[in-house]
């Protein structure tokens, strides 16, 4: 079969309105996870219809069943709280950054809502199992989890005057979630997960967010940091998350935002400042965006020796215009002066609904950028086997 | 029996108010003028004595205040969304159209600084124009919402105060 | 070695912030754009953000609200009072003359309250007049307090915003 | 000597301008007390002189060490602080009552002052002790040593939430200052004085302030009151004060007010309401405007029946128009009608400068007044002896 240049998605897939729809009526406490859960299955059958009538080798079930990539684990946890951006100004002090926000987003207070810790987080249920297992009964192909990463599910739940009333500290409470990936990590893989994902998308506004006077998104507002100390401890629990697993392949995915398809208000630089921190991360692949040129040049690898695998970005998700295989087959074989060709995935550079309520793209659209993103594999496959 | 309420307002207790402010013309009065105290507290900051309320006015420190609160100029943006916010929430209330969230952002931009600091003649220190976006969520229809929303804008008590001209009359005391 | 202070102001410093603004165009522009967002808290109250700033805007509860703050127009007179305390004493300070108290006193007049509740079409719901009286104690004498406070009133970001034409922008956006 | 219609002031005298300047000096804290009392000391011989070429019989030294009639009491006890409206202002809820007294009386919060209880109240120097050595030294004249009386002091100085941190309730600084006060009248008694005047000026607030919806004058304004149950609570006050005391003539002050010569902006009634707590008052003497219309008519003590010694107010303190000492004899020849000629002691209403920086008169309408005064009682002397 395929061994060369696999095929897979980064993760989310546009909702259908009907599911946003009973999504909303869920928030609202109208209809029960469960109840919201059935209606998602629908909606996770049309996404994998998708993806395997495209022909790609590893698929997701489209994060159907979530908000958006981090803060549906508000469902699964107890002692996380979805608060919106007005009830956690009420308790932080330096509000003006919030206000930068909301004013870079266009939106009020009220709309954006992230899970803050506000007590002990335990599992009220699995975080992502019942996806899994939805989808193992529904599809042949290999499955890939995304799961939000330790460090950004700590970033995003420690609002210091909030959280500390559950945890001593930030690192305390980061060493809860590094329990809980595990847990659920292992159980994953013992479902039939070959790919575990995790998400770190902070890890570029960490470098370029200051920079570039843009706020990220939401996940990553709630706290200040000091850039080298915050690599750091991402790198650490990732470690930590991962450390002795095997029998699934476990990858980090770092991208530069994708909440708006106005490119502008999105990070842009390379990954040079990331690369040594790259190296220091005990998983298999790196899933990287790199179909924009916000993104950089993929020649700051050059001088990287025996790198893992590279989950390559070869199409924008964002755009409604579908490349053509020819500009992906030429970034890939950019991609080859650098990485081994037996460690390139390709992969769109994000998913395409990353916010159940913004989707960047139409399932029709992204169904042709998988489509001809399939294609440029079977004609690299054709070269390179 | 519960009372109707809608948007955390008690309707009949509304309508009596409404009622008593059209029947009575010395409520009505009442109600024509406000009162305000600011004693300076050294620096740029003051306090401000409002019935039994009070608060405090800064500037930043890059005013050469200490910031421990907004300025004056914010004071008043944040008086036009306050002032936008009850009058959407009577409107809508009134026509029996529930809201569920509603926020202002506000952006106003004085026409030039320089004159307060004595650094130009050109121009005014006021504002020229003050931006007020309304975000609301609500079952409503958007028809209806814009009607509500042109409908405060043309009763706000703050805004119709900032589009006019209002007479300052100032007077001058020196206390032994 | 201290540095010379008056009226609770560094005299260095803040010649420093009018050199500052004097050369950089950038900072006055700064200067000249301010914001602020009120979030609405259910019945008449509402919590506005100004920077890293809070507060609350209520109405008293004869006019249907909780009283927990000040309402919207009386912010307005409060601001104006902040704004001529932030001025007289940047005027006094500039010319060297020392303040020993000050208060602003404040009352504003509504041309029409009924058009606020929609019970009249007769004039409108801003503020007609407002009369502020400043009190204050400094050594300096009579005529000398009487142009800083003229000059104050002249150049008053507030004043200047409340006795011109303010064009408000309005904008809704329904959410989601 | 003079038996009949014995005349004197009620007590304070137009500061001089130059003592002005020093009292000033002293409020900022740039001279002490004993510095500025030592310039004092000639302002006091020209109030005594301003009374003994008058003619007065009992004199007072023109309260020229005061600052006011009550507030004065700062420089002597430990424990009061004299604050500002604008300093009660943080402390108390209510202060939309505060707000209306400064418009009504059209003056900053800066301006207005009040002794408050903030500690325990220790005697730092006597209260008017030295006032009335320096007066004994100067003068051969009887001796009248007006003293804040219990009530008042305690109704102006106790503001709850300050005060509490040094007193249970009201009622244990009120006995604080009863104790006080007796230890000095027992003190200016032995040292010569022959009429000590306790001043309760706020008695009528009780009654008439409420209903004139007109705030009295800051030592009234700082607690809200049940007027039976205050005017009990006075007259209790003033009895434990002076019980058991002899050897000298004890005294009762009540106006309606001397802060402005706007007579409107002062109280208006009669003493019908007070007149059963006058009775059961244990004073010598009652103390009571009279010059004005505002006091109401002498008729209402028709039916009382051997009542106490009357300090009658005769002229007015606040006009720049002399009255003429027929009028005063036929308004004394009003209240023979109702009191016993022996009982009549003639007065003005109040003091000529009551508020150190806003007197009512000038010295020299001041001291017209009092010779048309003594005018008046040597023709009713020659009348009725």
């Amino acid at each position: 079969m395929a061994d060369l240049f696999p095929t897979t998605v980064v993760g989310s897939w546009p909702r259908p309105s009907w599911l946003l729809a009973e999504l909303k009526r869920k928030n609202r406490g109208e209809i029960s996870y469960d109840e919201f859960s059935s209606v998602a299955d629908e909606a996770v059958l049309l996404a994998v219809k998708y993806q395997e009538d495209a022909g790609i080798d590893i698929i997701t079930d489209g994060e159907q069943r979530r908000d958006n990539f981090y803060s549906f684990v508000a469902d699964k946890l107890d002692g996380l709280k979805l608060m919106t951006v007005a009830e956690v100004m009420d308790y932080v002090e330096d509000k003006s950054r919030y206000e930068q926000m909301l004013r870079a987003l266009d939106v009020p207070a009220f709309a954006i809502k992230s899970p803050v810790a506000v007590g002990p987080i335990k599992k009220k249920r699995s975080i992502a199992l019942d996806e899994m297992q939805f989808l193992r009964r529904h599809t042949r192909k290999q499955i890939k989890i995304p799961l939000p990463g330790p460090y950004m599910l700590t970033r995003a739940s420690w609002i210091d005057p909030v959280s500390r009333y559950a945890y001593w500290d930030r690192e305390e409470l980061a060493t809860e979630y590094v329990r809980l990936l595990r847990e659920e990590i292992t159980q994953l893989r013992d479902g039939g997960a070959s790919f575990i994902q995790l998400d770190e998308p902070t890890l570029t506004e960490i470098v370029y967010g200051q920079a570039s006077k843009q706020t990220f998104m939401c996940a990553a507002i709630f706290s200040k940091v000091d850039p080298k100390e915050e690599l750091e401890f991402a790198t650490e629990l990732i470690n930590r998350t991962v450390k002795g697993l095997s029998g699934v392949k476990l990858g980090v995915h770092v991208c530069r935002g994708n909440w708006s398809r106005k490119e502008e208000s999105l990070l842009k630089g390379d990954y040079g400042p990331l690369i040594p921190y790259f190296q220091e991360m005990k998983v298999d692949q790196l899933v990287l965006e790199f179909a924009t040129q916000r993104a950089g040049e993929l020649s700051v690898f050059a001088d990287v020796s025996s790198f893992k695998e590279l989950g390559l970005g070869v199409v924008n998700p964002r755009t409604s215009e579908v490349e053509n295989s020819e500009q992906i087959v030429s970034k890939v074989e950019e991609a080859i002066r650098y990485f081994d060709p037996e460690k390139i995935y390709l992969n769109p550079d994000c998913g395409f609904g990353t916010f159940a309520e913004s989707p960047v793209n139409t399932s029709s659209t992204a169904f042709q950028k998988l489509e001809v993103m399939v294609k440029a594999a079977e004609k690299l496959r054709a070269k390179y086997a | 029996m519960a009372e109707a309420t809608l948007n955390g307002l008690n309707l009949e207790r509304l309508k009596e108010i409404v009622k008593e402010v059209a029947s009575q013309p010395e409520k009505a009065e009442e109600l024509n003028v406000w009162r305000a105290r600011v004693r300076w507290l050294g620096g740029f900051r003051g306090r401000a004595y409002v019935r039994d309320h009070t608060f405090i006015i800064d500037e930043p420190s890059d005013l050469a205040g200490v910031d421990t609160a907004p300025n004056a100029v914010e004071y008043v943006l944040s008086a036009l969304g306050g002032c936008l916010t009850v009058g959407f929430i009577l409107n809508a209330t009134k026509n029996n159209v529930k809201i569920d969230d509603l926020e202002v952002s506000l952006e106003g931009r004085i026409d030039n600084i320089l004159t307060f600091l004595g650094l130009s003649d050109q121009g005014h220190p006021g504002y020229r124009e003050i931006k007020a976006k309304l975000y609301v969520r609500s079952p409503a229809d958007p028809k209806t919402i814009q009607d509500i929303w042109s409908k405060t804008l043309e009763t706000s008590p703050v805004g119709n105060t900032l589009s006019r001209n209002v007479k300052i009359v100032p007077e001058v005391s020196v206390v032994d």
